[in-house]
């Protein structure tokens, strides 16, 4: 039987879809754990050890709890709302997925394969454009559940999105303003050989760290559910698979956002050294895409890490932060660039 | 490590890439090795929780750590501490929050018992007004004690069959606290 | 306001200066104790597994002792119960009948002799009060349990064996 | 403006009277430890006024202590600032060997000191841990909990239990300091200062912990003097009333210490001001423990301390006072005292009234926290939800304390 | 000028000789008993004029044997300045123990008052907001009085025989 190419590349970008997906939620699934243990470790406690050897088996204890606790839905909420909120926080989450470039591409019978759903040449707008819809998913969950605490969660989520997405892009700006391009897969390529963008954006990189803690509701800005003033924030009302859901969500974003901050910034699935190694293609590949989660993993250890480390902003502190610090430091980032760029050329 | 008492595999068919065993036991054990606490700490006991929560005791090892404050979407109700006749109200309608499967442990003397206040003011054991699962003595008990009842809670709900929250006997216990 | 104590000092000191006001440097030292912890040994001690020792005057479970022969001390004078800030302690006495001097100490004995375990503080003013060193607390702890009637310890579960080895040793609480 | 409709229908335009958002905080609220209810009114996050329910733990202790023996009281006093037992009980034995006009010896003295100052430790930890907690850093707080797992070991060897200590007898002690006890509490006054300074290093000058707690949660020195504020949350105001220091009991006039204050009573004030009383506790800990006299570790009052079981069974005195003492059927003098010990939230009093009876007539406590937990609302005023949380774990309320 | 039992009472006594009914110095404390009708009159003088700014503690103790005069109201004061602290006692009848509240001189009088009313039913004129603050609002005594019960009615574990009381 012969495919024709078309239909070999449907398999190929299924086959890499659903690969990339199941990663995804087994690493989000893990994270939880890992935070565990993390946690567990910053403050001198052993964390979960008695759901299977270490402990692994804790995710699979708690989806399995999940799973077949009572679903509680309020009958002062809006039902169907209520129950769209995480669902959508979740599927925005997973979307962003398709166009992170995993690796450089396997040969495999004579065909390249990147390992990459869809190089799309716009493919930082579209990560920005599907994560800020995310915070529609908080937002009517909160709205729908008809209390309080998570009406404000929901608010402060909101306004601290909008907030944090300005100054992100705008670091974002001097990257692309560099690379010349929007293509992830493109902006890769281009820091094949140790050449990684950290190096040229110092400044840029702490912004967009800043802001991708920001976007994933992690401490120190993790208002929209910070527990001692708002019970649960957006999800106090939830419980069972959607709660599961939105906490799900929130990992996958985690995983997300450092797999971009590799990408943009630490070469992703490029390592020093890589060309001169002498191995072959498919080597290489497999050792960037090891390289690749490696780097991944250390950024949500640093997530984790500060989680557990640092006090919490208050809302208007962190606006302030937002508007008066951050967005005047990108702007001063770009026109440095830019001006480096103009007295290079 | 090797000190550890594992949560055991449920027993079951073991053969050859073939494990069955029935759902009502891992589903049992997954619960059993997740229990989400709600502290309903008032008092004493809360204090004691919170060294148990600490590091010296970790109640994180049993999948504990993870407080849930909001009644939702705990599996445990954690009472500690003594509970006034004016606070019975407010327990109840957080019991009455919770969703199922959802179990009750009274930790320390006030809780069970009333304890030392036995007085005009104080409820004489919180089960006048919901039902418990176990009770931990102590004024306030030990973190031991504490992760004592939790482990007694987990033998509980790692033998609790699916079914029973819907068996007309529980809608009796709760039907008996007047709770529907 | 005069100074009342006249050796006060004030002790917060609210002007950051530049560098901390520029939110890293605390950042990172905070990064580098935790990172530290990380690293250390945990303190945990994992409970069923581990025990950890507790002192010898710790007020756990009671114990009714026996004396040297295996007869109980205890003698029902009602002390215990009077000294109970609980009013846990029930007790009815019984007279000792010939032939029972094997059994208990004195003329008179507890024939109920019940703690209620749940109103218990464990303050340990019975031991204190105890005329005769008959009841103690020890180090065990009292287990947590699904029923109520079970924490109602009669002297099945009080009173301790009279094989040596079923023993309790107290004699370190008695030192003051 | 009054003609134009809005479409989100006639409430939308009304701006004269401003409708506020009701918000129920507690009484489980997370953020209440204990169990407080304030019901705040709320316009946006901005807390416009707060209406505070208390009593739900109320346990009628001064009746439940007006039904008991004097020596029965001890372990009720344990329940109320449960963060501090301690101080508790040998605030209340003094009060009692007030009444009974009995001297203790310096030895009971210093181990009392000792004891005092160790609680006031444990207590300020668990503030200043749990502060921490609300602002969102929670691992300084397991690190704070491994040093009063050690505090409470000590209380171990003293007393025989961890929380609720009832340490202690009127007159003394039932137990001088064992050896156990003397190798942990140099260990501990060895390693605590380091630890101690790390977790103090991990929030004082952090910038995001700075800007959540300043200007947060204020009370001026006369406010906080109209409300009788004590202790720590009096000094964060400026006002440097010890009772250590004003009217020294178990000769605390010995020690030479510090007495901490702040500018402007805010919560940065109380965090301040409750570390640096930690670093002076420990200094007294160290002058007393090194300066510790010899004598017997108990009064000479037969008449309330019970005495040896082996003088029960040998002497036909101290069978008799034994009985007497268990019984409460001891003479003590008819009249009134107040006593008041500088407990950990400040001036823990105790009013006495004796009728010659074997229990009190009457016994009120003066609760620090029950008395300035009334502030409350006065100090929130105007601020955001996050301030009303770190204010209230700021202010270091006890559930036990404030409810009796 | 330093603050002595002796020169408080004298203070006291030429400002309000009606009001002052009775001292007594009791373990090194002085108790000064006052006219209840006069009550804010006096402790205002204290404040103003005596400096005794901080309100420590205020209570009522419930004493049935004394008929027309069973229940007292305790102010300990303190003046932080001088060091000096004593008590006032004011005496109410059972039947209609009514005083003016101290809130308008200490603002910090207002629970404890309010814990005095919920406690022993203590009615103070003028206090901004006097409900019950510990007890449950349906609660229809005022259970420190000393008729009243300590104990739970409910329990049920107990046997009062043993207990010898």
């Amino acid at each position: 039987m012969n495919l024709s190419l078309e239909w070999l590349l449907l398999i190929d970008k299924t086959v890499i879809a659903f690969v990339a997906f199941a990663i995804t939620l087994l690493i989000a699934t893990y994270s939880t754990y890992a935070e565990r243990k993390i946690a567990a470790f910053l403050q001198d406690r052993v964390g979960p050890d008695r759901a299977g050897p270490f402990g692994i088996l804790q995710p699979l204890a708690d989806a399995g709890k999940f799973f077949f606790k009572e679903e509680i839905i309020p009958n002062t909420s809006d039902k169907f709302l209520f129950i769209i909120g995480p669902g959508i926080a979740m599927l925005t989450a997973l979307m962003t997925s398709a166009v992170i470039p995993w690796g450089g591409s396997l040969e495999i019978g004579g065909r390249q394969i990147p390992l990459q759903v869809t190089d799309l040449n716009i493919g930082v707008l579209y990560v920005f454009a599907v994560v800020s819809l995310g915070v529609y998913g908080i937002m009517i969950g909160g709205w729908a559940s008809n209390n309080k605490f998570s009406l404000l969660g929901a608010i402060r989520a909101s306004s601290q999105m909008i907030s944090y997405e300005l100054s992100m892009g705008l670091a974002l700006i001097a990257l692309i303003m560099m690379t010349g391009t929007l293509s992830l897969g493109e902006i890769v390529e281009q820091q094949r050989g140790g050449n990684w963008n950290i190096f040229y954006q110092p400044l840029g990189f702490l912004l967009f760290l800043v802001c991708a803690f920001a976007e994933c509701n992690r401490t120190p800005f993790d208002l929209p559910e910070c527990e001692t003033e708002l019970v649960g924030g957006y999800h106090t009302e939830y419980s069972s698979m959607k709660l599961g859901f939105f906490m799900f969500a929130e990992y996958i974003n985690m995983f997300i956002s450092s797999a971009f901050m590799a990408t943009l910034y630490f070469g992703g699935y490029n390592f020093p050294f890589m060309d001169s190694l002498g191995l072959s293609q498919n080597w290489i590949t497999i050792i960037g895409v090891l390289v690749f989660f490696l780097k991944i993993f250390a950024f949500i250890f640093f997530f984790m890490w500060i989680r557990w480390t640092l006090p919490r902003f208050r809302y208007d502190q962190l606006m302030r932060l937002g508007w008066q610090y951050m967005i005047p430091l990108a702007l001063l980032n770009i026109f440095i660039t830019g001006t480096i760029i103009l007295v290079t050329k | 490590m090797s000190t550890v008492k594992l949560s055991e595999a449920p027993e079951g068919l073991q053969g050859e890439g073939f494990f069955a065993t029935s759902l009502s036991k891992v589903i049992g054990l997954a619960r059993a090795n997740s229990m989400w606490p709600l502290p309903f700490a008032t008092s004493c006991c809360g204090i004691e929780f919170m060294a148990t929560m600490g590091s010296n005791y970790d109640l994180a090892r049993f999948g504990s750590e993870r407080m849930s404050f909001s009644p939702r979407q705990a599996d445990l109700l954690m009472v500690m501490g003594t509970i006034a006749k004016k606070m019975a109200p407010v327990l109840r309608q957080v019991y009455e929050q919770m969703a199922e499967p959802r179990w009750v442990i009274a930790v320390g003397a006030c809780a069970s018992s009333g304890g030392i206040f036995d007085t005009y003011s104080v409820l004489q054991g919180i089960d006048k007004v919901i039902p418990v699962d176990v009770y931990v003595p102590g004024c306030p008990p030990r973190p031991e004690q504490i992760i004592d009842g939790v482990m007694k809670i987990q033998e509980l709900v790692k033998n609790e069959s699916l079914r029973r929250r819907n068996t007309p006997e529980y809608k009796q216990l709760l039907a008996s606290y007047g709770i529907e | 306001m005069k100074s009342l104590s006249n050796r006060s000092k004030v002790v917060s000191d609210k002007n950051m200066t530049l560098l901390e006001g520029a939110y890293l440097p605390a950042v990172v030292k905070g990064l580098g104790i935790t990172l530290k912890h990380f690293f250390r040994r945990p303190a945990t001690l994992k409970y069923p597994e581990e025990q950890r020792e507790f002192t010898e005057v710790y007020r756990g479970k009671h114990v009714l002792k026996r004396d040297e022969n295996g007869a109980e001390r205890c003698t029902a004078c009602g002390l215990c119960a009077v000294s109970c800030p609980a009013e846990a302690i029930t007790m009815v006495a019984a007279e000792r009948k010939n032939g029972e001097e094997h059994l208990y100490r004195e003329e008179k004995y507890a024939a109920i002799y019940e703690i209620n375990m749940l109103r218990c503080i464990f303050c340990g003013l019975c031991e204190e009060a105890c005329p005769k060193e008959a009841i103690f607390l020890t180090k065990e702890i009292a287990p947590a349990d699904y029923e109520r009637e079970e924490f109602i310890y009669g002297k099945d579960k009080l009173v301790e064996g009279v094989e040596p080895a079923k023993r309790i040793d107290v004699s370190k609480r008695q030192d003051r | 403006m009054q003609e134009q409709q809005s479409i989100f229908g006639e409430d939308f335009l009304k701006t004269e009277e401003k409708q506020y958002n009701t918000l129920n905080l507690g009484p489980t609220h997370p953020a209440t430890h204990g169990v407080f209810q304030n019901v705040l009114q709320m316009d946006g996050e901005i807390i416009m006024s707060a209406e505070p329910t208390i009593g739900y733990i109320h346990r009628a202790f001064e009746k439940l202590a007006e039904r008991r023996p004097f020596y029965q009281v001890t372990p009720i006093t344990d329940r109320l600032n449960y963060c501090s037992a301690p101080i508790n009980n040998i605030g209340w034995h003094m009060t009692v060997e007030k009444l009974l006009q009995v001297q203790t010896p310096k030895k009971v003295d210093y181990m009392r000191v000792i004891i005092m100052e160790l609680a006031r430790i444990a207590d300020h930890l668990v503030c200043n841990a749990v502060l921490g907690v609300d602002t969102g850093a929670l691992t300084g707080f397991t690190y704070m909990f491994q040093e009063r797992e050690r505090i409470y070991d000590m209380y171990e060897e003293v007393a025989g239990a961890r929380l609720t200590t009832n340490i202690g007898r009127i007159g003394g002690f039932e137990r001088d300091f064992t050896p156990g006890f003397h190798k942990k509490l140099k260990d501990f006054l060895a390693t605590f200062p380091a630890r101690f300074e790390e977790f103090d290093s991990m929030l004082t000058r952090n910038r995001i912990f700075m800007d959540r707690v300043i200007n947060v949660g204020p009370i001026s020195a006369e406010r906080a003097i109209s409300y009788s504020f004590a202790g720590p949350n009096l000094r964060a105001a400026g006002v440097d009333y010890d009772v250590r220091v004003m009217n020294p009991y178990s000769s605390y006039q010995d020690f030479d210490f510090i007495v901490p204050v702040g500018t402007s009573g805010d919560t940065y004030d109380r965090f301040m001001v409750r570390q640096e009383e930690i670093r002076q506790s420990l200094k007294i800990i160290n002058a007393a423990y090194n300066n510790m006299p010899e004598g017997n570790h108990f009064a000479d009052c037969p008449e309330f301390y019970l005495p040896k079981k082996e003088d029960v069974y040998t002497s036909m005195e101290a069978l008799i006072w034994h009985f007497k003492i268990v019984m409460g059927e001891v003479d003590l003098p008819a009249g009134e005292v107040y006593h008041s010990v500088e407990g950990a939230n400040g001036e823990l009093g105790y009013y006495l009234i004796s009728d010659g009876g074997r229990t009190p007539y009457r016994l009120h406590f003066r609760r620090p926290c029950f008395i300035y937990y009334q502030a409350y609302p006065e100090m929130i005023k105007g601020q955001m939800l996050s301030d009303a949380v770190i204010t209230m774990s700021s202010m270091n309320v006890i559930a036990g304390e404030l409810d009796a | 000028m330093a603050l002595t039992h002796d020169t408080v009472l004298e203070q006291l006594r030429s400002r309000f000789p009606e009001a002052i009914l009775h001292s007594e110095l009791s373990f090194d404390f002085l108790n000064v008993e006052i006219q209840p009708a006069q009550n804010l009159e006096v402790l205002r003088f204290l404040r103003d004029e005596l400096g005794f700014i901080y309100l420590t503690d205020l209570c009522a103790v419930h004493m049935p044997e004394q008929s027309g005069r069973e229940i007292g109201v305790v102010y300990h004061l303190h003046n932080l300045e001088e060091n000096y602290r004593f008590r006032v006692k004011a005496w109410l009848p059972e039947a209609e123990p009514v005083i003016a509240t101290a809130t308008t001189v200490w603002a910090g009088a207002n629970w404890m008052e309010r814990e005095t009313y919920d406690f022993f039913g203590v009615r103070f004129e003028g206090h901004p907001d006097l409900r019950r603050i510990l007890n449950v609002d349906h609660m229809e005594v005022f259970p420190l009085l000393k008729q009243f019960p300590l104990e739970d009615t409910t329990r049920e574990d107990k046997d009062d025989r043993f207990f010898g009381r």
